[in-house]
């Protein structure tokens, strides 16, 4: 496939950036109590697009906000009603600005589960309504394994405009879908740019030397072959020894999708909400009448695990784990999922 | 060597010359180096106290202050009134930061006020910093065969709470440095009467009265002399002595010592230093004792004892 | 589904006229649980109750809510309605739209409606989450624990025993009888002390409900109401009571003399003693202090003289355990120390003394057969000066209360010293003269007639010495003037304290005390005989200072609330109270530190289902705990609920205004 | 301060003695110069312990999982480790006699920029007050100074705080990491969980976690012991040491200068009282 | 931030929140069943107005009362909160107002440093013999929070007044 290049310079990309931020809702990666997280701008000076950032957080939180309401209702004498429910703020028209090319990719793993048996509407539509805009990786993070993982990783459809920084300050803007087609033809002005018609080919050719310099690699095939025979390994228990059950992994976890719902009443009003869950949490499998079929640590340890590495690539025939290391960065104790899997996947099966 | 802050008080250039003289005396002879705090100010007794509070507070506030600049761990005061205003600032002061802090930017120009200088008594320095043992060493002519009275005044052990040295109502402290001297303490009930000094000058009766009780006890009690450690007690038991017996008619002939002069005395000073010229009450007939020692009277019979508390073998 | 009833009072017009009834009535309909909802002219009275009755059956209703006066008017009667109708009394809830809202609302009818409709959507929310409750039981062992054998242990425990309940009383000295042994005479009678005093001291001893267990110390108290376990030490007292006959030969023959507490140090006693003549029990014991065979080995006389062959050097303390069901504390008092007194010269003057000193002097069987003498040189004193308050109402060296009886016996004392010098004079320093009681007044003002004392108000400042005289000064406030008065004896009356042990006591049993000491009762008017703690009463002056009727008269007062919890074989117990949900306790023991009552002990649970691992829980004990929630508030794993009270009801309510 | 050598050695012994069961410490994470905490089983594996400024974790946090219940365990603590483990001890969650403490005298340890940590600067105890055996020269005990983030939070007026506050909670997405990685938090159901009951605030919301960080800052009131487990834990990288050092400096100064922890036997402020605590506020 | 007139009232902590016409506030006042509730009736025995903004719940001792019943109460019904109890010295279980006194000011001052204005949060002592005391109480708090408008911080979403 050939796709066209729009070929500018850093002033011509910065007047680009202005544009989309003055038309659109704009999302960038914005410092807050000395980190990085997806946050709603509305001048360039607040965010920095240009270089990709790792954020603590993934943009998950725009797809699958952290609580969002279901319904709104009423209970008194005469029955119960539902309620309109207020706009969810999260389907209006938006454009997410600096996406790392995981986080991007993460949406195409949530994609499947999201159409799966159930359809779910509130994420179609803020899917729908997001061009997602990256800017081209150019330096592997310490935990960044995502080139050892089993998906395209030279695959470049998973935003909708990818940018380039090429050489002697020249940038390269594509836009990679039919979305990002639209949107480019919206916002950029083509007389700041060159056309330069360019192959894929060649795109991917730049990428690959990156991906050479990635320090973790894993055989992934052997990993995921291995870890879906070991269920019953002890080793499990002593890799997640000194995991200390905290959540954060899958709250930062781009793929991470569990949820819990809660009701919330006051006087006779109620609200239902949606709100992000973790198989980590001793509660998640606790049924009503107390049976908790992983009521200890490294059974729910080792659900994360093959989740992330054996299940989902069954059932949707992906890997649930999209390498960006965002869990060993946060994690309190500096656990690496990729040297616990390396770790459990090297001991033989007894 | 040990060191002390000194801080003498308006009267020991006046009226109790001779306290502040022999007090210099005996430290030096008990090898104590004094230093006196530079530039110290009146403490304020006893008008700054009935008309304002900072007042009597920053007065002897600023002493304090200077008194730390020194690097000793006490002060010494010799005059009683002078002892109660400055251990009573440093007692509020310390219980009180705020107020401390409040009274210290009045004098802030000297310092800052810490509270690192413990406040006492020329007698209570004595008596607990160089101790009867340090005394009773130095003493190379024995006073006994004196018999003498001490007497506390109102001051220097009240109260309680503000000063934490000795009995406020029966202190034994300067009864025995008088007994590491050689001579005997009478048991002495007024030890601690008012001699009615405030009214010294606006009331003169008041002080006969009151003084003249205290004379008479000590009278009873078989002293030769009154001893005393407070320039205010000495001089009005010493000046109103000849009033007190015109008004009474009675003789009553009692001499009235600095217990430092006694000291200076016992450790065998000239006696001329000690200024003995300057007591209206001749001190000679006192003195004439030193050496008259009566045999002890034959032991009465027992009179039985009201509690006893250890057991005993029959 | 709940199913709740919604009763709304009009109460007359008190709350008709201020608040829109059917308007609050129509409110509470509109309420999803609320299935009935009727308002009625006065909701207390028979008809009104009926009204609850018929809808509880025929609306099938899981919860009542009635808005009328507050709850602590009618709960009661509510709840018994709900009773009578076969519902959980519980389950009702009351809207207080009386006191909070038409009374106090009177100007504002909307607005009073209002709050009305909210009091009862409130009450409502909170009935939901009302669950049925039911009384308690507690069963009862039958004994009482009496600790102290003074005038108070003993009118108590024969009390008690006469109502054929078992008692145990614990003595700490070798002799039951305590202070009032020690008196001579007794106020306002005049009544001879020990001719009262003994024939009870003996009916203690023989009464075959009474277990006596002198020269013994309570160590150890746990339980609840009536089911009290009591460990009891027992000191060595090296003489075999059994075989012991009391005979005396041992204390005759014994060489060691002590100074004899009896008679406050006037005389002395032996090693091997009894406390006094009229002893109960009449048996000696050693004093392991003094005695020279104890201490050093050497002597062994008694034991050579003993024709029984009681004396046993050998014998060790033995701890004693009683199960109990109610404790009566009778302690007493000691007396204050008069050594703050500086300026009276206390300590060097040998002849002022205390008031307990001059009745043991002036008592018919005391160290100087009944002749006062001063200390000094053994002289009949003419001029005997009395001084009050010391140490009472004094808040500079002593406390700040009036001791009560100083007024009563320092007036006995005059008389008494009248009687025995018949040409002494006595003096009498006072603040006030307090004789508030029956025949107080009268008495004093006889003695004062017949004594000639001279009583003088106001305070003494100094007692010197001149010759072989005291001098007395003091300020005579009535002629505002300063008196000296020549004394050859001074008599301090020194304040009550309690024991200088009794808040260790308090402690062990878990009752609180006052700055003082003295232990403290559960409500100052309304329940003076009761601690905090249920089953634990006071008695005497062990709770604050009394006379001998005051004493008495509380210790037959405990002998009754004993009796109270002993009437049934099981006590009844309101049901609002803690309980642990053991599964979420954590076994951290907040709640153990902040329990007031010290209900909640920790048991043992298995980790999980069939673990053989344990681990600690609360464990709320339902006969002491008192229901006032603070273990809830402390438990942060939210394992503790407390009925009626449980944060779901509380947020319930919250939520719903 | 490095005293890998020392504990490698102390583990040993403890191992080779039959002392211990297992051995709490840390080891590199083989990616960058920072730690992960590692529960030792083997006398053999005690060659992968360290121990220096990079040993930032509480591992007192450990002894509430199944891995230590019941078991001898010998553990690493610094200064502020210890007065956790005090209150643990206190509150009954641990028994003595099942550890064997290595106790650090702490020369502060250092984030991942390798800066010291804050809490460090202001420590008041930098020595272990629980411990059998000491590491390190004793430090003298230090004055409490109040955190100068507070001085500079409670001199601004209310609508900052409250503005400053409001993104604090807007940006808690309530993981519980917080409660998670604290050593004091070892309630079986915590009352911040939004499982316990929907009641307390199920949902992610911003209220919802207002209501979870105050309920459990207040939990912690009087028994934090500033170890900053939670903060370093938190992914949303919130100041959760300002409502902490907050509650620490109303309690330090108005209830006889009260600090966590540093006593054996005192639970926290909350479960004592004194006559003389501030009653003024009240009408 | 709009203007606003002088004499509409806005919320302290939420400048940009003008109170609606008319607007009352609702106190929500938790009472010691034995001395402020006991108070809060004699109050009404006595007939002593006092404004009917306070909405009072039973419990049995002030330290009964968990923090975060007060942090509930604000985010949902309640513009501000009244706690009272037995004097100290006067609780009926001995001890409770002491704890309670104590997780009070650590609660009132925490709730403050995060931006709620202090007098949301009040405390009183009201023993049962202070019918008029608590009328005044009640007045005091109920003028003070009218003075702070509307509360509007973390107040559960579903909540409309």
């Amino acid at each position: 496939m050939n796709v066209e290049i729009f070929v500018t310079d850093k002033a011509g990309l910065q007047k680009f950036y202005e544009a989309i931020i003055a038309r659109n809702e704009t999302w960038a990666p914005v410092e807050k109590f000395g980190k990085f997280d997806f946050k709603r701008v509305s001048s360039l000076g607040e965010c920095d697009p240009d270089s990709p950032i790792a954020t603590t957080r993934s943009a998950k939180p725009l797809f699958f906000p952290r609580s969002a309401k279901i319904m709104k209702y009423t209970a008194d004498s005469t029955g119960t009603r539902v309620k309109e429910t207020d706009e969810d703020p999260f389907t209006a028209k938006r454009v997410i600005l600096g996406m790392k090319h995981c986080d991007a990719r993460s949406l195409q793993v949530l994609d499947k589960v999201y159409n799966w048996d159930y359809i779910d509407n509130d994420y179609q539509k803020r899917r729908q309504n997001t061009v997602v805009i990256s800017t081209r990786c150019d330096k592997a993070e310490t935990h960044c394994f995502c080139t050892s993982l089993d998906y395209d990783v030279e695959n470049l459809d998973a935003m909708d405009v990818l940018i380039v920084n090429g050489t002697e300050g020249k940038v390269h803007i594509t836009a990679r879908t039919e979305k990002g087609d639209a949107f480019l033809k919206e916002n950029l002005d083509p007389a700041s740019c060159i056309l330069h018609p360019v192959s894929d080919e060649e795109l991917k050719k730049q990428y690959q030397a990156f991906a050479a310099s990635f320090r973790l690699k894993m055989n992934y095939k052997e990993i995921n072959e291995k870890l879906s025979k070991i269920f019953d390994s002890p080793e499990f228990e002593d890799v997640s020894a000194n995991c200390i059950s905290c959540n954060t992994c899958a709250f930062v976890c781009p793929t991470c999708h569990c949820f819990k719902i809660s009701d919330e009443r006051v006087k006779d009003t109620g609200v239902r909400y949606k709100s992000y869950d973790s198989c980590n949490n001793g509660y998640f499998t606790l049924m009503a009448g107390g049976h908790n079929p992983r009521p200890v640590k490294y059974r729910r340890w080792r659900q994360r695990a093959l989740h992330k590495f054996v299940y989902y690539k069954e059932r949707f025939g992906e890997n649930l784990c999209v390498g960006c290391g965002k869990c060993a960065v946060s994690c309190p104790v500096n656990i690496s999922i990729f040297e616990v899997v390396n770790q459990v996947a090297s001991n033989e099966v007894v | 060597m040990k060191k002390v802050t000194y801080f003498p008080g308006c009267s020991a250039h006046g009226t109790s010359e001779e306290f502040d003289m022999t007090v210099k005396m005996v430290m030096k002879s008990l090898d104590v180096q004094m230093e006196e705090i530079p530039d110290w100010n009146c403490c304020g007794a006893t008008s700054a106290h009935s008309l304002s509070e900072t007042l009597a507070y920053a007065l002897p506030l600023r002493n304090l202050v200077l008194a730390e600049k020194l690097d000793n761990a006490t002060m010494a005061i010799p005059c009683a009134s002078c002892y109660q205003r400055l251990k009573v600032t440093k007692v509020h002061m310390d219980d009180n930061p705020e107020l401390a802090r409040k009274i210290n930017s009045t004098v802030i120009d000297e310092g800052t006020y810490k509270g690192k200088v413990a406040v006492k008594s020329m007698l209570q320095y004595c008596y607990e910093d160089i101790g009867l043992e340090a005394i009773k060493s130095k003493v190379t002519k024995s006073l006994a065969g004196m018999k003498l009275a001490c007497y506390y005044g109102c001051l220097l052990t009240r109260p309680k709470n503000i000063t934490h040295f000795d009995s406020p109502e029966y202190p034994m402290s300067m009864d025995h440095i008088v007994e590491a001297l050689g001579a005997k303490a009478t048991e002495f009930d007024y030890k601690t009467e008012c001699c009615g000094a405030s009214f010294s000058i606006s009331d003169t009766e008041v002080v006969i009265n009151l003084s003249s009780q205290i004379l008479e006890m000590a009278r009873e009690s078989g002293a030769h002399a009154i001893v005393v450690a407070c320039p205010l007690c000495q001089s009005n038991l010493d000046m109103r002595q000849p009033d007190i017996e015109k008004h009474t008619g009675k003789k009553i002939n009692l001499p009235i010592f600095y217990f430092t002069q006694l000291m200076a005395l016992a450790f065998g000073m000239s006696q001329k230093d000690m200024m003995f010229n300057k007591h209206i009450v001749p001190v000679e007939g006192a003195l004439a004792n030193i050496g008259k020692i009566e045999p002890e009277p034959e032991k009465v019979k027992k009179p039985r004892k009201a509690v006893e508390a250890e057991s005993e073998v029959e | 589904m709940a199913r709740v009833g919604v009763f709304v009072c009009f109460c007359g017009a008190n709350i008709a006229d201020f608040v829109d009834v059917p308007k609050v009535v129509e409110e509470a309909k509109r309420i999803r649980e609320v299935k009935f909802a009727i308002d009625y002219k006065y909701m207390c009275s028979d008809p009104g109750q009926q009204q609850i009755r018929d809808a509880i059956t025929q609306y099938r209703l899981t919860s009542i809510v009635v808005a009328a006066c507050s709850p602590r008017m009618h709960e009661k009667t509510f709840r018994k309605a709900l009773s009578d109708a076969g519902m959980n009394p519980y389950l009702l809830e009351v809207a207080n739209i009386r006191e909070h809202s038409s009374w106090v609302h009177q100007k504002d009818k909307k607005a009073a409606t209002e709050k009305a409709s909210d009091l009862v959507r409130m009450a409502v929310a909170k009935s939901i989450a009302n669950e049925q409750l039911h009384e308690i039981s507690v069963p009862v062992t039958k004994r009482a624990l009496v600790i102290g054998g003074g005038i108070a242990g003993i009118q108590a425990a024969l009390d008690i025993a006469d109502a054929r309940i078992p008692v145990v009383l614990v003595e700490k000295s070798p002799s039951i009888g305590g202070k009032m042994a020690q008196l001579d005479e007794t106020f306002p009678t005049l009544d001879c002390s020990q001719c009262i005093l003994t024939p009870k001291m003996v009916d203690v001893a023989s009464h075959p409900y009474i277990e006596l267990i002198p020269y013994a110390e309570v160590l150890e108290l746990e339980g609840f109401v009536g089911n009290y376990k009591a460990k009891i030490r027992k000191k060595a007292s090296y003489v075999n009571f059994k075989t012991c006959t009391g005979c005396g030969t041992c204390w005759q023959k014994c060489p060691v003399k002590v100074p004899n507490e009896y008679n406050m140090g006037i005389d002395k006693r032996k090693a091997i003693y009894t406390p006094f003549p009229q002893a109960v029990p009449n048996k000696p014991v050693i004093d392991a202090a003094h005695c020279t065979m104890l201490t050093k080995g050497k002597c062994g006389i008694c034991a050579k003289v003993c024709e029984k062959g009681s004396i046993d050097y050998k014998m060790q303390d033995e701890i004693i355990e009683r199960e109990i069901g109610a404790v009566v504390v009778a302690t007493g008092y000691d007396l204050w120390d008069p050594k703050p007194y500086e300026e009276y010269g206390v300590g060097r003057f040998k002849d002022i003394i205390t008031s307990l000193e001059f009745e043991r002097m002036v008592s018919a069987n005391g160290p100087t057969n009944g002749v006062p003498v001063r200390p000094s040189d053994g002289k009949v004193p003419k001029n005997v000066v009395f001084i009050k308050c010391i140490g009472s109402r004094d808040e500079a060296k002593g406390i700040e209360y009036c001791s009560k009886i100083c007024c009563m016996y320092t007036t006995k004392h005059t008389i008494l010293l009248h009687h025995k010098v018949h040409d002494s004079h006595a003096y009498v320093f006072y603040m006030d003269i307090r004789a508030a009681g029956k025949g107080y007044e009268e008495f004093v003002k006889k003695a004062q007639v017949d004594t000639a004392a001279t009583y003088l108000r106001g305070r003494v400042s100094k007692i010197y010495k001149k010759g072989d005289k005291l001098i007395v000064r003091g300020e005579d406030a009535q002629i505002g003037q300063v008196v000296e008065v020549v004394a050859d004896l001074v008599v301090l009356a020194t304040a009550v304290i309690p024991p200088k042990d009794n808040p260790d006591l308090a402690r062990l049993l878990g009752v609180s005390y006052d700055k003082y000491g003295y232990m403290s009762e559960a409500h100052p008017k309304l329940r003076p005989v009761e601690t905090a703690k249920a089953g634990i009463f006071l008695a005497g002056c062990t709770q604050a200072p009394k006379d001998i009727p005051d004493t008495v008269a509380q210790a037959s007062a405990c002998a009754a609330k004993v009796c109270g919890i002993f009437s049934g074989d099981t006590m009844k117990k309101d049901p609002m109270i803690s309980t642990v949900n053991n599964e979420y306790c954590t076994g951290c023991q907040n709640c153990v530190k902040v329990c007031p009552y010290g209900a909640i002990v920790t048991e043992e649970v298995p980790m999980g289902h069939g673990s053989k691992e344990m681990r600690t829980v609360a464990k709320i004990n339902e006969g002491v705990c008192q229901g006032c929630g603070s273990c809830v508030a402390v438990c942060r794993s939210m394992a503790i609920s407390l009925a009626g009270f449980t944060d779901l009801q509380i947020i319930n309510e919250i939520v719903s205004i | 301060m490095d005293y890998t050598k020392q504990i490698q050695e102390i583990a040993s012994k403890l191992f080779a003695e039959g002392k211990i069961d297992v051995f709490v410490g840390y080891r590199l994470t083989g990616f960058d110069e920072n730690q992960v905490p590692v529960l030792i089983r083997d006398q053999k594996d005690v060659s992968q312990l360290v121990f220096n400024d990079r040993s930032v974790f509480n591992l007192v946090n450990y002894l509430k999982y199944e891995h230590t219940r019941n078991k001898r365990v010998g553990l690493v603590v610094k200064g502020c480790d210890s007065r956790s483990l005090n209150l643990l001890l206190t509150e009954s969650q641990v028994k003595r006699d099942k550890l064997y403490v290595v106790g650090i005298a702490c020369e502060g340890v250092v984030d991942e920029q390798g800066n010291k940590m804050q809490n460090c600067m202001e420590c008041v105890f930098p020595d272990a007050i629980v411990a059998d055996e000491m590491l390190g020269t004793p430090h003298e005990v230090r004055k409490y100074k109040v955190n100068a983030d507070i001085d500079e939070l409670a001199s601004k007026g209310l609508v900052d705080r409250r503005v400053y506050f409001e993104e604090v909670f807007e940006n808690c997405i309530r993981c519980n990491a917080c409660r998670h990685s604290c050593p004091l938090c070892y309630c079986a159901k915590c009352c911040i969980d939004q499982e316990t009951a929907t009641l307390y605030n199920g949902a992610n919301t911003t209220s919802g976690a207002f209501h979870a960080l105050m309920t459990w800052s207040l939990h912690l009131a009087g028994r934090c012991v500033d170890c900053r487990n939670c903060e370093k834990a938190c992914p949303s990288h919130l100041p959760l040491h300002l409502l902490h050092k907050w509650n620490e400096r109303v309690i330090y100064e108005n209830f006889q200068e009260h600090l966590a922890g540093v006593h054996e036997g005192d639970r926290g402020a909350f479960y004592k009282y004194s006559m003389q605590d501030p009653d003024d506020f009240i009408m | 931030m709009e203007a606003v007139a002088n004499n509409q009232l806005v919320s302290i902590e939420k400048p940009e929140i003008v109170a609606p016409p008319n607007w009352e506030p609702v106190i929500i006042g938790i009472l010691c069943n034995w001395c402020s509730y006991a108070g809060s009736d004699l109050t009404g025995t006595s007939r002593i107005q006092y404004p009917p903004n306070i909405r009072i719940i039973r419990v049995p001792c002030s330290s009964r009362v968990d923090p975060w019943f007060l942090i509930k109460s604000l985010q949902t019904t309640a513009d501000g909160v009244l706690v009272s109890g037995c004097h100290p010295g006067d609780c009926h279980y001995i001890s409770g107002n002491y704890y309670a006194r104590r997780r009070f000011l650590v609660t009132k001052k925490l709730l403050n440093f995060v931006g709620f204005h202090e007098d949301r949060i009040q405390f009183s002592w009201v023993s049962a013999a202070e019918g008029p005391k608590f009328a005044k109480v009640v007045a005091k708090v109920t003028e003070d929070i009218k003075k702070l408008g509307p509360l509007h911080l973390y107040k559960k979403e579903n909540f409309e007044k």
